[in-house]
Order: C-alpha cells, then structure tokens, then sequence
C-alpha cells in the first residue's frame, strides 16, 4: 500500500445517546482510501456503515459523540474543523457525495440545473460570481451532463426531477458528485433502488469517471456482487469494527477473518447448504467486549472477549483483525 | 419434482388502472401481464425473473386472485379457477397462497403475532380455538420460531423472525401452492441464507409448490428447478434452471445474466454492450418490446411479435433470431465452482 | 407501553392532560366545589357588581352572583356540551368515512361531496345559520355544532381508510379472503384511530370556543344560564367598570381549551411517526 | 398548467351546487312555517301570502329548488328586513371592508407566523421551541370574542390609544372609493389622514382576527420545515456542501411552505368565521356585523346570502391555493 493516501480514518469510536442508552455505534474503524482507488465498504445492517459515512461528511446526528480516532484527509484531521470550514471547504467541495436512493436525493421543487449550479456557485467562493463565471459554471455542468450520458444536457438542466427516471438521476447526482472537482466521492449503496441492468451502467461510468477525473471512490454497498464488479479494495465492517481489508479479488478468494469467510459462505453463489451465521448482531447498545463477532465465531478464544485484536498485515496490503493470526512476527 | 402439471396459466393478461377523467390527461390502462402461459409441475419451484415494472408480481396477484385477469385462463389441478368475482376466486384458489415482500408490512402492527396467524384459520373457518392453538404450534415449530413469540407484536421482532411469522401464516393453511415475492429482499447475507435453507426445508416437508418471484439472479441460481424470464408483461425465455444458466438463448436474458453482479472475481465490467433503460409500461414499443434494447435488432422484430417456441425438451424462447445468436459466443460472470 | 412512556416524558402533554382532568373533577363536583352554588338562578341586587374580595374572588355580576360560582358552574356546561357535540359527530362522521374510504363507487362519491360542501362554508357560520333556522336554545346549538362538526371526522377516516386500504397487511389479509367487515372494524379502524383520537381531542377545545361564540351571540345557553359565552356577552355592558365580569370566564374558556389542545398536541406527537426521529 | 386550472373550477362546481342545495334544504325544510321564516316575525298575513307565492311554496319542491336558482343566478337574493335593501347591495357594499380586515389579519398571521415557525423548527427543542409551542396552542385556545373585549379594554378604555369601535373616526370623510379598501384607496387618492386614520381603526380587529391564524401558520410552518429537514433530499443537499441558512431560507422553506400554504386556505374560512364576532365587536361595518345583525332580526335572506358567498369566497381560496401549490411544486401541476 502507499502513502499517497487520500482519506485515511484511524480507530474511530462514535456513540449516539439514544432514549434507552448509550449506543457505541462505531467502536474502532480503520480505513484507507488510496488515491485513485474505488475503496468498498461493506457490511450488514447496523455495521455502521452509514455512521461512518456520516462521520467522514461531518454530518453526524446531533446526539452522536466522537470518542476517539482521526479521519484524516491529505494529513488534516477533519475531526477537528468546525462546521463552518467543512461547508465550505470541505463538504461538496473536497469529498463530495451521491446518495442511496436517486428517487428521494434530488429537491422536487427546484430544476435540476438550479440544484447543481447552486453547489457550484457557492463553492467558487465570493468574489467569483459574476456573469463570466456563471456561464463558466453552466458550462462545465453541461459538460459533466454530457459525460454521464444524458441526453440533450442544455434542456436537461431545465427539468424538474420528476421528469427523470432512476437511473438518469442517479447519472445527474453523479454529475453533481464530480461538479466541484473532488479528491473523495463517497457513494452510499448507490445503485440499492435500480435494476441489475441500469446498475451495471451505472457501476461502469462510476468506474470510467473515476478514472477520466483522478478522483478516489469510497463505495458503500452490502452487495459482495458490487464489489467484485467495482471495487479496487474492499473493507469489512461487522458491529461497528472494521475486521478485514485488502484487494478485492484477495478478500473475496482468501478471507482471512472468521466473519468474513462465514458471509461469503451465505452467498448463494458460494454455497449449497444454505445454513446462515448463527446468532444474531448485538445491539449497539450492549455490544460484547472485545472483539464484537465473539459470541457468533466458531474460533472464538478466551482472548477475543478481552480486547479487540490489533490488525494484522497477512498479504500485501490485506490486514486483518483476528487473535487467529497474531503469530509473534506479523504483529503491528 | 414430478412432470405432474398442478397449475396451469393460458394466455393471462392483466390490465392495470386505466382512467379517463373529466378534462383530466386521459390514463390508459397497463397491460402489466400481457399474455402469459405457464405449467407448474408438483413439488417443482418455478423462479419467475426480471426487473421492476415487469409485471412479475402482478402476475403472481392474479394467479392468487386478489387481482382480476383480464382474459385467459387459470386451471389449478384441472379445474377453471379464473373468471370469478373476487371473493369466489379466493375461495376456489385457496389452495395457493401469497407471502409478500415486505414481511413486516404484511402484518397488522396492532395485531400480536400470535392473534395474526389465528385469522387465517379463524377466516377459513378451521376447527375449534384448542385445534387451532395445536396448529399453530405446530406451525411455529416448523418454521424455527418459539411458541412464546405469540405473544409478541410485529415492531418487536427482526426481518428474519417476521419472515418466519409471515412464512407459518400461509403454511398453516395447508396450502399446495405457495407464490413467494422477493422472499428474501430487505434481508442480509447471513438471514437470507437461512430463510432459503428454511423454505427449501418446508417444501419438501410439506410437499409443497413454489413460484418463485426474484430479481436476484444468484438465489434464483441456487433455489429454482426452472426459471421463467419476464420483459414488460410477457414470458421471453423459460427453461431449466442450469440450461437457462450455461446456455442463456434470448438476447435479453444475456444482458440480464451479464448485468447481474455475481461473486466472482476478474469480472470484466465493460464485456457485454448495455444500453437503455426498460420503456414505460404504457409505451410498450410494436412487435419485440425489447427491440429498442437488443444488439440483434431486424426489421423483422418491429412488425410481428415472437412467440414462445419450443428450442429443445422443456427449453422455450419467444426471439425472432434465437437460431442466428444460437450460434454467437455468450459471455458472462459464471459462479466459482 | 412504549407510547405511555413516550407521553409521560412530554411535558406540555402532561400539563394538558393535569388540566382536562381537573375541569372534569371541576365540571362533576361543581355544585360541591361552588362557594354559591346557588348563584346558578339566584340574583342578589342589592350586591351587583361587586369588584374582587374575600367573600367573592372573582367578584360578583351584574345580578349580585357570584363569579367564582359561575364559572365553576360554567365548566359542567362547556364540558358536557363538548362531550355529546364531539361524541355525535364521530358517530354520524366515523362510520361515513370508513365506508366512503374502504368502497369504491357512486356511495362514497356522494358521502365525500356532501362533505365538501359542508367543509365549504367554514362551521360556525353554519352553525349560527343552522341554529337561527332551528330556534335559539342550548339542545339547538348542541344540535347544529353536532351536524356541522362530522365532516372533520369524515374527512379524516376517509383519508386515513385510504391509506391503510392499500397497504401491504390489508392486501394480505385480502389473500386470506377475508371479508370487508372484518377488515374495515378489525383492521382498518383501529390503525385509524390515533389522529381520529387527536382529532376528538382538539375538537373537544374548538366546540367548546364555538359553543362560547354561540352562547356569546345569543344562538345558545340562554340566561340565567351560567354558560361562559353567555356571561361574557351580559358582561359588555358594564365594561370598563367592571372588567372581571368580563375577564375571568374568558380566563376559564381558555384554560380549559388550552388543556384540550395541549393534551391533543401531546398526542399528536406521540402517535406522529414522522416527528418521533429528530435530527 | 391551463388544464390543471380549468380541472380546479369544473372540480369546485360540485361543491358550488351542493350549497346551493344545502342553503335551500336549510330554508325550506328546517323551519316550520318557511315564509313566516322568510317574512321575519313582524310581517303581516298579507306580506306572508306575497312571500309563498313569489317562492312558490306551495308548488312540489323540485319546482321551488328551480325557482331559488333562478333568484341566485340573476343575484335576486330578496330585499333585506333590517335595511329594506336588496341584499345583493348590502353585501357588495360591505364585503370591501371584511375583505380589507380578513387580508390585513392574514397578512399580519403569515408574515408573523412563517418566520416564527421557521424559528422554532431551526431551534427545534430548545426553549424558544417550546415557548412558541405554548403561544402557538394558546394562540388558538382563546375566544376571539374575549380577546377583541380584553383589547378593548387595554387599549381602548384604559389607556385611549387606539378607537373602540368603526372603520373610521366621525370626524373623517372616506376616501374616494376605489377598490372599497380603505387602506388602498387613501393611498391612492394621498389621502395620508384618512390612511392614518383607517389603521388606527384597523389595528385592534386586525390582531384579534389574526391571532388563531398566526398560531396555525406558527405550528404548521414548524412542521412543514422539520417535516422537510428529515428528507433525503436535504441530507444530500447538507452533504454537498450547502451552507445551512441557504439550505433552510431557499430550498427547505420551499417545500415546507406546501403545508403552509393548504393551512391558509383552510384559515380563510376559519378568518371568515372570526370576522362574524369581530366584526360585530368592533362595529366593522363588513359582512360578519352584517350577518350578526341578521341572526338577531330573523333576516334570513341576509343569512342565506351571507353563507352562499362565505361558501363561494371560500372556495375561490382554496381554488387559489391549490394554484400556487401548483406553481411551487411542479408535480402537482403534471398529475393533472
């Protein structure tokens, strides 16, 4: 792995108050995004996964508490900004987002256009709002609509969301994702809501665009399918932990930690004797200690309730936090 | 999986909604299910593919009854089960039964687990309060659930125990034919895989048959005997689950199979050409209506619509050019062995 | 109850609960409660607008009664009028919207227009009209707040019948052949029932404003009644000399209703899912 | 667009005959004796006669139900008992001066009530939050009637600053009529006396009038915008970077102001409703002292008359709204 690391999130802890306690949503993630990469995150629901992305974006719930970690982005720690710097240097601007669900992300009352160029426009900065600029804007919009394949982007930037269907939104917020030349797009499960077919070109110009503008990808999906058709590296999350990272085609033929090896196992194209992960994921709320995947693994030791593994480099690039491989030698 | 047909479907097609309002933008109706004919065979599970908008679902409504065909006809074990009122359909169909996608939705929020799995006993009349509290017992045993749940109430359990609850509410009925829609969608990795192995379970169990509604194509793979593959109302290939597979012969069928994103590594994103989304339902195009997306396109598939074809023993395909493509090298993300 | 506990934490809920409460003991204790309780019909001349004092709190009208007496008695009224004008409403209302709502057809067509025009000319004006027609007097004005106040509750059914019409559960339990009834009272009504219940809350403060406004302009209680509107109304007169007269059976109108809504806010939220997150 | 307000009208004509329906059903049917009703208490037997034969009251009711459409279509609505007018006249004359106090209240309510709402949803739970949320019940929990005497009292008898009663003071000659709205007319015409003047006796009305109306708006403009604050939409726009008071002054105002703007149509009527006791307190001399006064003489052609156009203003607003709605959310508009 590097060090031309764009975004690097280092042993975050998060927990939200919540009406029946303190939830320790994330407990200690880890996270690497090489640049020009496409970086998969995946997990089952409650993972925190979306905490994550939230953490990265600022954006967090009112009740959520940073306990501790850094996300750092090219070295400085975002953590540390106020709301005030992350709007505007940093949200939109730096990391950059495209959302779930094509069908709810866009604003029905306002144009397309209106949309995308007020993002444009606020981040150019005072001083930089003239006519020229405007058109500048306009342009480059135009242009941008053009490579993720809308038709006819001039008109388009007149019409009202409605007027599109799924997948073309999802090609105008991937438009808007790049409109301020970003260092991060962080995409969450954006391709959940469409059919195969229209993911699949969606994925595709993920992965062109991704290369035309040197841009670094976090993708958030739960789908093992997606990342084996998109992402460069893949990172595993179960309970708020980050338990496994590494190449793609590395996580996904040689799993190294116990949980990834059972999910892979449930995948219907793995396996035949459909048995499942028995027990079920702790709430947050009362999360085991240690290692969060204890009470469900078959390897479970004394120590593994004691203290979260550290992570361990088990191939080039592929660490895992699992006691299984702390040997004396490859302890980090 | 016996040859034995339990439930055979000619010529159905279901119109949906349709409207003409006063100075309103006149609605015509869609033509959801636009001519299907299919056999289930005893004991089989029948996957039916495709995606959104397809008139899968719709078609899985009519077969249950709770929609109304619009034309064509339903024989369950040889008796004509179409062209009744609601209410009687359901009753000359209660052999079959629905599980619905959305398991926590199927359930009154305000109705314990417990009192909802009685009133399908309790609507079809079925013996005494002591004969049904067995029953359900029974049931809930079946379906890996604690008798104790009963009491609970459906905000309080996870997708997986809904699944199940949902799963013994039909089953308690002591149907033959069981329509499962998207039976593991909203669910992870590791609880999808148990609700399959459990309703692989209950078929042999209770020697049940399954249509199989999916748009994943990877649980399809791994449940279904046969798979029928749907486009904008109509079936366009249906064939034994590992021919349909290896051998994908309807030009729409390989872009689905090429588009699906399986667990296998060294995929090559950019092999196959995909262009275009589905047209709306209510601009089906003339002839073909995948015309506008195929690579294979003639002039032909503009002017006459194909038809189901038998290609070989229990293989159709309705494609004008299925022989010329026959010959054309398939390429897509197979499973690891 | 997760939504027991929910209400208990709401604050301003509870005030409204402590406050409706209290007017009920108020209102069924109020012959006991009254300093005069016979100040209902009584008249005392010769200590006719009396300001404030130890002997009567609130001072004493322009008949010599006693204030206080008065609007403690003044509580039975308001409340019992709202009781039954609330009560018949949902009667005609509940049972128009849950069949216009769960049928389709040239029936439900007819029940929702004949809604609109109700809802058409706002509820008191017709009320007023309707109560003039009818003859000015209490068992009138009850009646005429009554047929003018269902359409709320049918209009409120009929959308949430709708709703739940399509839902998932209702076509599942369609699956399972079960029949209108059993849907429509079993299933239908009571996933209904929370903003119908919000609805009678806060109608319980609005009828017994428009009783007021009833009582005020002569179309409802009529003297010596001891009805707050009406009180108010025999009050004017004497303004601005004797501004308790006035003063403090407004006062009561607007605690009383206050509590109405706050306990029908309270409510609201709790059995509001779209508020219950916040961000 | 032109669709969508054409179906509006044809949507609104139901309702319009069903009042119809519903005034003639309250008329004829409910009291006894409907041209002793109509005549008014003091009429002789002769009047009585003159009364059945002109509505036809001894004709089946089919027949009486086309002659009262006559009457409104050619605004035959009867003479007044309490002017000896026909009541066609009284009520234009007087519907300028409620439409001036109704507007004026409403403004008053929206302009005070959506900044507010939008406040106590930005400081969503905060002490502010909660303080707006105990006017915003009170504000409707008073008697408008009480409240217009209280104000009275305060303003008008205790501390003289502003007139009790009227719409404008003896002294002063009205300002040449234009539109009938005082306000707009002095301007006009730079009558600035008058103008002074006609706000002093606009004031007090005004805030009775707008109070349940500013509490509404309050209430349903905090939960329009936390309703909004909570969509995906929004989290997204946070997420690309918009700054928040952009985000909440242009874009979730927006689409909070949907709900907002269906309450106004509905607070129409329920302003409609107020000016009825308000009116008669203040002495405004509009349709709702007009319609109090006739409750009080039995004059119920003027009842009927002022319930038809309530219903007709009534439905106009609403027909309004549900433009504008069309114009903010341009899904509206494409349903149709």
């Amino acid at each position: 792995m590097s060090g031309d690391l764009v975004l690097a999130v280092g042993g975050l802890g998060i927990s939200i108050a919540t009406d029946d306690g303190v939830a320790r949503v994330l407990d200690h993630v880890d996270l690497r995004i090489p640049r020009g990469r496409i970086v998969g995150v995946v997990g089952e629901s409650g993972c925190g996964k979306s905490t994550l992305v939230r953490a990265i974006l600022g954006i967090l719930p009112r009740a959520a508490q940073v306990e501790r970690g850094t996300i750092l982005l090219g070295g400085e720690d975002l953590l540390h900004l106020s709301q005030r710097e992350l709007t505007r240097r940093i949200r939109g601007k730096e990391i950059s987002f495209i959302p779930q669900d094509p069908y709810l992300a866009l604003n029905p009352v306002f144009s397309v256009g209106t949309q995308l160029l007020e993002i444009m426009r606020w981040h150019a900065g005072a001083g930089d709002n003239g006519d020229a600029s405007r058109q500048g804007h306009r342009a480059r919009l135009v242009e941008l609509l053009r490579a993720v394949q809308i038709p006819d982007p001039e008109v388009a930037l007149e019409r009202y969301p409605h007027q599109f269907s799924g997948g073309q939104r999802q090609r105008v917020l991937i438009a808007g994702a790049l409109a301020c030349r970003p260092r991060l797009v962080i995409a969450d499960e954006p391709t959940s809501a469409l059919d195969v077919t229209t993911q699949l070109q969606i994925l595709r110009l993920l992965r062109d665009l991704t290369n035309r503008f040197g841009v670094s990808m976090l993708f958030v999906t739960h789908d093992f399918g997606v990342v084996a058709q998109l992402c460069d590296e893949v990172m595993v999350m179960y309970a708020g932990q980050s338990v496994e990272a590494g190449r793609t085609a590395e996580i996904l033929d040689r799993p190294r930690h116990p949980y990834t090896q059972m999910l892979i196992a449930c995948h219907p194209d793995r396996t035949h004797d459909l048995t499942g992960i028995p027990g079920t994921v702790a709430s947050p709320l009362a999360a085991p200690s240690g290692c969060r995947f204890h009470p469900r693994c078959p390897s479970a030791r004394a120590v593994c309730s004691a203290a979260r593994p550290s992570a361990v480099v088990e191939a080039a690039g592929h660490e895992v936090s699992c006691v299984l491989y702390h040997g004396p030698v490859s302890h980090v | 999986m016996s040859e034995r047909v339990i439930l055979a479907v000619e010529g159905l097609e279901t119109l949906l909604g349709g409207e003409r309002r006063l100075l309103g933008r006149e609605r015509p109706p869609v033509r959801a299910v636009a001519g299907v004919s299919l056999a289930l065979r005893e004991n089989e599970i029948l996957g039916i593919v495709g995606e959104s908008g397809c008139g899968k679902s719709t078609l899985g409504r009519t077969i249950l009854g709770i929609q109304r065909e619009t034309t064509g006809t339903i024989r369950l074990d040889g008796r004509t089960v179409s062209g009744l009122g609601p209410r009687a359909a359901r009753r000359a169909r209660r052999d079959i039964q629905y599980l619905h996608q959305d398991a926590a939705a199927a359930l009154d929020p305000w109705w314990s687990i417990g009192r909802s799995i009685e009133e399908a006993l309790v609507i079809s009349g079925v013996g005494s309060r002591a004969e049904r509290k067995a029953r359900i017992d029974r049931m809930l045993a079946a379906v890996g659930l604690e008798p104790a749940l009963k009491r609970r109430y459906p905000h309080e359990l996870s997708g997986g125990q809904l699944r199940r609850v949902t799963l013994a509410r039909v089953l308690v009925l002591a149907p033959r034919i069981v329509i499962l829609d998207e039976p593991t969608s909203g669910l992870d990795l590791s609880v999808q895989a148990t609700v399959l192995g459990l309703i692989r379970e209950l078929l042999a169990e209770f020697r049940l048959t399954y249509l199989f509604i999916s748009h994943d194509l990877s649980v399809v793979e791994e449940m279904c005997d046969r798979v029928a593959i749907m486009y904008l109302g109509r079936i366009v290939e249906l064939a034994d689950t590992r021919q349909l597979f290896e051998a994908p012969a309807h030009p729409y069928t390989r872009m689905l199979l090429a588009s699906a994103p399986r667990l296998a590594t060294g995929q090559d994103l950019g092999a196959i050409p995909i262009h275009g989304e589905p047209p709306s339902p209510t601009a089906v195009p003339s002839g073909c209506a995948f015309r506008t997306r195929c690579p294979h396109e003639i002039a032909l598939c503009a002017d006459a619509l194909p038809t189901l074809e038998p290609v070989v023993h229990g293989r159709e395909v309705a494609c004008h050019r299925w022989r010329d493509l026959a010959a054309a090298p398939v390429t897509s993300a197979r499973r690891a062995p | 109850m997760l939504v027991l506990r929910k209400f208990a934490r709401d604050t301003s809920g509870m005030v409204g609960l402590v406050i409706v409460l209290l007017t009920a003991v108020v209102a069924a204790l109020a012959p006991r409660l009254a300093p005069h309780p016979l100040d209902a019909y009584e008249s005392h001349p010769a200590e006719r607008l009396q300001e404030p004092s130890r002997p009567h709190p609130l001072g004493t009208d322009n008949l010599g009664r006693d204030v206080l007496s008065r609007v403690i008695l003044g509580a039975r009224a308001a409340l019992t009028i709202a009781v039954l004008v609330v009560a018949g409403a949902m009667l005609i209302g509940v049972p128009l919207g849950l069949v216009a709502g769960y049928h389709r057809g040239w029936v439900p067509e007819i029940i929702m227009r004949v809604t609109d025009v109700f809802l058409a000319v706002p509820q008191l004006i017709l009320a007023l009209a309707l109560a003039q027609l009818l003859g000015p007097s209490l068992k009138n004005a009850m009646l005429a707040l009554t047929l003018t106040y269902w359409p709320f509750f049918t209009r409120i059914v009929f959308a949430e019948t709708r709703r739940i019409r399509v839902s998932v559960f209702v076509e599942a339990l369609e699956g399972l052949n079960a029949g209108a009834r059993r849907v429509m009272f079993l299933h239908i009504l009571p996933n209904a029932a929370p903003p119908i219940i919000v609805r009678a809350t806060i109608g319980m403060g609005f009828t017994i404003l428009s009783a007021a406004v009833l009582g005020f302009l002569g179309m409802g209680a009529t003297p010596p009644d001891p009805e707050w509107g009406l009180a108010i109304s025999e009050s004017r007169q004497y303004l601005p000399e004797a501004w308790w007269f006035a003063t403090f059976p407004g006062i009561a109108i607007f605690l009383v209703v206050f509590g109405f809504n706050l306990l029908g806010d309270g409510l609201r939220d709790v059995v509001d899912p779209r508020l219950r997150r916040s961000r | 667009m032109l669709r969508f307000v054409l179906r509006r009208i044809l949507l609104v004509l139901p309702v319009l005959f069903g009042l119809l329906v519903l005034t003639f059903v309250l008329v004829r049917i409910v009291p006894n004796d409907p041209s002793a009703a109509l005549a008014g208490q003091n009429a002789t037997p002769q009047q009585i006669v003159e009364i059945r034969a002109k509505y036809g009251f001894d004709r089946p009711l089919i027949v009486q139900f086309g002659i009262y459409l006559r009457q409104v279509v050619q605004a035959d609505l009867g003479t007044s008992i309490q002017s000896g007018r026909p009541v066609a006249r009284d009520i234009l004359q007087r519907l300028p001066a409620t439409l001036e106090l109704t507007f004026a209240a409403l403004l008053l309510g929206a302009g005070l009530g959506v900044p507010l709402g939008v406040l106590a949803a930005v400081r969503h739970n905060t002490w502010l939050d909660h303080g707006l949320r105990f006017f915003t019940v009170g504000g409707v929990a008073i008697a408008s009637f009480w409240f217009a005497i209280m104000l009275q009292l305060l303003f008008s008898m205790q501390l003289d600053l502003l007139p009790l009663r009227g719409r404008l003071g003896t002294a002063m000659t009205a300002p040449t009529q234009l539109t009938g709205l005082f306000l707009l007319d002095s301007l006009l015409t730079a009558r600035f006396d008058a103008f002074r003047d006609a706000l002093r006796h606009l004031a007090l009305p005004a805030v009775t009038l707008s109070l349940g109306a500013m509490a509404t708006i309050t209430r349903f403009t905090r939960s329009g915008v936390l309703e909004t604050l909570q969509k995906e939409y929004v989290l997204y726009e946070i997420a690309a970077g918009y700054p928040r008071w952009l985000l909440i002054a242009v874009y979730v105002l927006r689409n909070s102001l949907v709900a907002t703007i269906t309450q106004v149509g509905l607070l129409f009527g329920a302003l409609l409703a107020g000016a009825v006791v308000v009116e008669s307190i203040y002495d405004w001399p509009g349709i709702g002292s007009y319609a109090v006064t006739a409750i009080f003489t039995s004059d119920y052609k003027a009842i009927l008359a002022v319930t038809l156009l309530v219903g007709i203003v009534y439905s106009i607003v609403n027909i309004l709204v549900d433009l504008i709605h069309g114009l903010i959310d341009p899904r509206v508009a494409a349903e149709f």
